[in-house]
């Protein structure tokens, strides 16, 4: 499609697709959005990452590489259009990023190698995010302002908070972005951070993120609350909101932008809602298995662009063949890395400190 | 034989069905699922929750005020530190209104490790419960006991927390339940929810009867004159296990207690035994700075220092500020078996 | 005013007046609605009363007849107006009442003579809230379904659900009505309250309601809250919701009125936020001295009274003498009265248990 | 002297003009009223947040994460129980990330009775406290101990605790902090607001200089061959006062040391102690069951059981749901000068 052909209302999309140096000649319309094939392309790509080093993981759960797997097959989309939109970096100046346990796909886009993912699920020394102490998916990366996810539901609403001060603070145009689930919305902490990042003349720029699958382990989200939309739940205190189907990675990335353009230019907060699939059931502790019933967006995406050509089927079995090799190599190779020691488990408990007698350096058991 | 979680589930079944339960409710605590840990399977009363913590001990309390029968599960008590206040409320509440108003509520929460749980699916929470004046804390550790201490707390008109260790949930018992089918396979058939679709699933509830483990009221699992060893929960099997080993190794014969009731404890029991053995160890899995062990301890020594004939020991989880998920975690800072075993050799033989 | 000169869109509120057996000879009218003068009379003697009461408590505050004094002066419209309105009676059938520590015109409008709470205030073994134990105002009467009165902010809230959960059952019309303050409603709890008040197809009679009297101790709520209305987070809920200004009896009357009303029939939450003074400060803590620039309540009320023709000066000075010899009274008649003894510290900590070997009655110290 | 309040509020100036202390916050805590008991007042990074304490604690623990250094107040620890999720996540971020983060936030909260605060102004802190692994929890019992403490605090870079005992808050210390007038009405003067309209007013802020008092270091107050009395907090100065008058009237002389640090503790200067006298009395006002002073004695039972002469005395608050508002209520339910003088009399003169 020749520039000329763009119609009017997509003009600041060419512009935008100029900047990102790519030749605007494709697009893929969807939800009433249009968004670049090599923009598409990427997201795709990504999408199958993240799917494959899923599975691969869930495999791991089964296979006794590691024992317990929860993660996001279902939430590729999401994760991908925001991991690609992060001002990465450490600091104010950059974005902080308070997430919950779904977020591969946010992560392998901001760079994140597979193999970091790998270590914490078979729990090896060289897991970088917690030593082999955490759940898989619990990343904590100070270089890129991910802060240690926790899996206390909720409480990453109101950390975010603090971080967005500093932010606000900085005048960089950096956002603090927190992710959660649609039924921990009902904690206060979702409440809590409405509240302090509307603060009237303090308002600072969260971003909440609410992820909709529509359950809560077992228990589907109608039979609890009356909202219509979680997003709503902004209105009274002043914050824009929106919501978004989260099974269209076109109509997603394009929320994404609006609501991180807000929280960038206006140092306000923003809330979106995107539904989401819930592909393999709570965790695995519900047996991880992959559920009917429930739209792929990895293959209503692949489809979207088979169907307008942007890619061939050929195309996409190599980055799915690709990508399962990827993940595979990951998981071979933490299999033989070391695991923590006895004498690590005191390791990292408190931070050295010149105005402590007992632990001028770290924890090393009761006083003596 | 039933196992604990199953022994819960009759219990409730009981209490729903004879003692005037009303509400069963917690975190998929209701159909479909019946609790993450299945407690709540084919329970006629049985409810889901919004996610809040809060909101559930908050309904609790208002069930009770208006006269129901309430039994909540927080679905982890690693996720019972965001609302102590409201469980101090509600341990208060009888008190700061000079008996106007009871609070007859029941909690039930999975405890401890060894599930493989990593830093949020193994904490403890006797330390933090035996704190909460007002209410009565008991921790089975096997199936009868779990039976009879559900029903103890049901029938209570205060506010009781029953910890269940979530490491024993699927450990059979080996005494029945009266009314239990002797046969456990049939006892499953009839009340574990089949895997998949269970919309037309019924329980076909065995006729269990009354059975009930007063609160204050310890068990002597094993009896011996060399030394004491106080324990309950996850740690007691071990603890029987280890003290039956000293026996046929050394010929070391103890008592082992079941304590069952946390708050108030067998302190009957507990004397007696210390007065006849002048050794004490205490055994738990919580970690140990200003854990329920020490005060089981400070009782002891202030009232029977000259009883002692060794200096006593804690074997408790080292104050750390979790239980990380690899395996070496745990074993390094949770109580083994070796450690309670080389402990228990120690208490015995120490020169008096 | 004769019954036909009342306006056609006041009609029922003459039905209504005659249900009351009174008869509708004279009306208040103010923020647009109307009540009719006995009702309003009622209500300023009531509101008299609650005047005086607090202004004695206080007076007991400062002459160390008791320790600290916290209260409602300038919340007496709500308050009286919302005592008149219950339900009263024990168990389910009737309204169930989770207060904060403004109440005492609520209580005093339920028929609570002046020396219950009096006693509370001079910590006597005859207060039948509390055993001298709790601070004024922290009632607990269980033949009226006055749940004890917490200090912990805003967990009313959370036990309102439970009450009502019981109402809805019983198919009474009974209401379980939870009081507290703007600031409060930071609190998470306040979420909670909502988000099960309204749970589809589960939905209970609570009736929310805010006195919002700009403050939370010190701090102004403008600078910490953006709602326009704290009443506003209902609507995402689907629950219904109104605010008034509760320096206006009449109108506040009305508010009330509609909102007992949908919970009675429809068996469903509203939210109803008053505008309320707050003419003593905080609490003692801040010396509970009369504050400037506060529209007071019983004043603007009674000039109301008076300019209608309904009050006359001298009949309204006969009520206030009235209500402050009585004020007095009370506090002469409990300053007398006994003591807690050190034997009554663990009473009641316990109810008597048939499944307790150690505790089969009451706490009585450590297990021995 | 400075109070032991106008000590905090001296050490949150000099934290916040010279170690880099950028946020002081809590309910009430910024203009115009400055803190409900005045230790936040004047201070220039000191703001007002909404009424909850989650958000509080969390908002404290991004403002961390982001570099920040936040010293947060809860009003009153009584109203710190719907947060202890959140305190535990502090404490265990570091251990948890394996060090990718540190916590580098300061909680300040005023504890304990002894201020007529009925129900829910009288709760004491330290067992729940103590119980926060990752955290080191302080407790001054004078005001210089209060600027040393307040001090450590701000630069270590661990999540800090200080609990303020209430009822000292208003009571003068005996030792200038350095850089502090000599003349107490001068200081208050300076930094001290003006009862009514404050619009307009600012502090006259002494140049007070650095001071720590490092973690982990105790205070021996009083020594003497005879016992050894533990303390810290509101009943410290109890405890030294009822020690004088018991070398005054029975010249018996003790040990008393004020523990200033709750975690870590000062164990070499405990287990000296211990060692010399052989007679130990533990003394706070919490509540008895499962106490940090229990923890304590269990240090000193399974470390120095041989070296004790007779048993040692815990002094305690009662295990009780609340303390009433009537006298009679706190002076039978938490520890009286009396209860102090006779356990440490019956302590000093028991049979060995
Ligand atoms: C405070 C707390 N309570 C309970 C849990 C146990 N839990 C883990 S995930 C989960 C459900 C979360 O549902 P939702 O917020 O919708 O997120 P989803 O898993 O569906 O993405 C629960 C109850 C928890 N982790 N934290
Ligand atoms: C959980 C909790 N936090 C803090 C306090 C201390 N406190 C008592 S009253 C109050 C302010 C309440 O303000 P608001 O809710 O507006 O009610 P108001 O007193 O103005 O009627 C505070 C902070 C408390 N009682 N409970
Ligand atoms: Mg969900
Ligand atoms: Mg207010």
């Amino acid at each position: 499609m020749p520039a000329s052909d763009i119609p009017p209302n997509h003009r600041d999309d060419e512009e935008r697709s100029v900047a990102y140096g790519v030749k605007p000649s494709r697009f893929v319309e969807s939800g009433g959005e249009i968004l670049d094939a090599e923009r598409c392309l990427e997201i795709y790509r990504l999408m199958v990452r993240t799917r494959a080093l899923e599975e691969r993981t869930i495999k791991m759960s089964k296979s006794g590489e590691g024992y317990f797997w929860v993660g996001g097959p279902g939430e590729e989309a999401v994760n991908v259009c925001l991991g690609l939109m992060i001002k990465k970096g450490q600091g104010p100046a950059f974005d902080y990023l308070h997430l919950h346990y779904r977020n591969a796909g946010l992560l392998l886009a901001m760079g994140m190698p597979m193999v970091d993912h790998m270590r914490q699920m078979a729990m090896t020394a060289t897991d970088r995010h917690s030593m082999g102490r955490n759940f898989v998916g619990h990343y904590a990366i100070a270089a890129w302002n991910v802060v240690p996810v926790t899996s206390v539901i909720e409480v990453q609403y109101t950390m975010a908070i603090g971080t967005a001060m500093v932010q606000k603070r900085f005048e960089s145009d950096g956002v603090s972005v927190a992710v959660g689930g649609d039924a921990g919305t009902a904690q206060g902490d979702f409440s809590s951070c409405m509240i302090w990042a509307s603060r009237p003349g303090q308002e600072v720029p969260v971003l909440m993120l609410v992820t909709n699958n529509g359950y809560g382990i077992s228990t589907p989200a109608h039979t609890q609350h009356s909202e219509e939309h979680i997003s709503d739940r902004a209105t009274p205190f002043g914050i824009r909101s929106d919501n978004v189907n989260g099974n269209d990675p076109v109509a997603t990335w394009r929320a994404l932008e609006r609501a991180f353009n807000y929280c960038r230019r206006s140092r306000r907060p923003y809330m979106l809602e995107a539904a989401v699939s819930r592909l393999h059931g709570h965790s695995s502790s519900s047996g991880a298995a992959r559920v009917g019933g429930e739209p792929d967006v990895v293959k209503i995406f692949e489809d979207q662009l088979i169907g307008s050509g942007i890619l061939h089927r050929e195309l996409a079995e190599m980055i799915r063949h690709d990508a399962a090799e990827e993940a595979d190599a990951a998981a071979e190779q933490v299999a033989t890395e070391p695991r923590p020691l006895p004498s690590d488990v005191e390791k990292h408990t408190y931070a050295p400190s010149p105005v402590d007698a007992i632990y001028p350096d770290d924890y090393t058991g009761l006083p003596r | 034989m039933a196992t604990l979680v199953q022994a819960v589930r009759l219990a409730l079944h009981y209490g729903e069905t004879h003692l005037g339960v009303t509400d069963i409710f917690g975190e998929d605590v209701g159909p479909p699922l019946g609790g993450v840990f299945t407690a709540t399977q084919g329970l006629k009363t049985a409810w889901n929750t919004p996610l809040d913590e809060r909101g559930i001990v908050g309904a609790a309390m208002g069930l009770a005020l208006a006269g129901a029968k309430p039994v909540f599960e927080i679905q982890f008590c690693d996720y019972a530190f965001n609302m102590i206040d409201m469980l101090k409320v509600a341990g208060n509440l009888r008190w700061s209104s000079a008996g106007a108003y009871e609070m007859p509520i029941v909690m039930m929460v999975p405890t401890g490790a060894g599930i493989r749980g990593s830093i949020y699916h193994s904490h403890s929470y006797e330390s933090q419960a035996t704190r909460l004046a007002g209410w009565k804390i008991a921790m089975p550790s096997d199936a009868l006991d779990a039976y009879g201490l559900m029903l103890s707390a049901i029938v209570d008109p205060n506010p009781v927390m029953v910890l269940l260790p979530k490491a024993l949930l699927r450990v059979k018992g080996d005494k029945l339940i009266p009314g239990e089918p002797s046969d456990p396979a049939e006892l499953s058939r009839r009340i574990d929810a089949p895997v998949g679709d269970r919309s037309n699933w019924q329980p076909d509830w065995p006729d269990v009867r009354e059975y009930f483990v007063p609160f204050g009221s310890g068990e002597l699992m094993r009896e011996g004159p060399t030394a004491t060893v106080l324990s309950y929960g996850r740690l007691l099997p071990v603890c029987v296990q280890v003290a039956d080993e000293l026996r046929q190794s050394h010929g070391i014969e103890c008592d082992v207690i079941d304590l069952r009731s946390l708050f108030p404890y067998d302190w009957p029991m507990i004397a007696r035994s210390v007065r006849k053995t002048g050794r004490v160890m205490i055994v738990n899995e919580d970690t140990e700075v200003t854990n329920f062990g020490e005060h089981l301890l400070r009782r002891i020594v202030e009232e029977h220092f000259y009883d002692l004939l060794v200096r006593p020991r804690l074997v408790q989880g080292k104050h750390l500020p979790g239980i990380g998920l690899n395996p070496v975690y745990e074993s390094n800072s949770v109580p083994q078996p070796d450690h309670i075993r080389s402990a228990l050799l120690a208490l015995a033989t120490d020169p008096a």
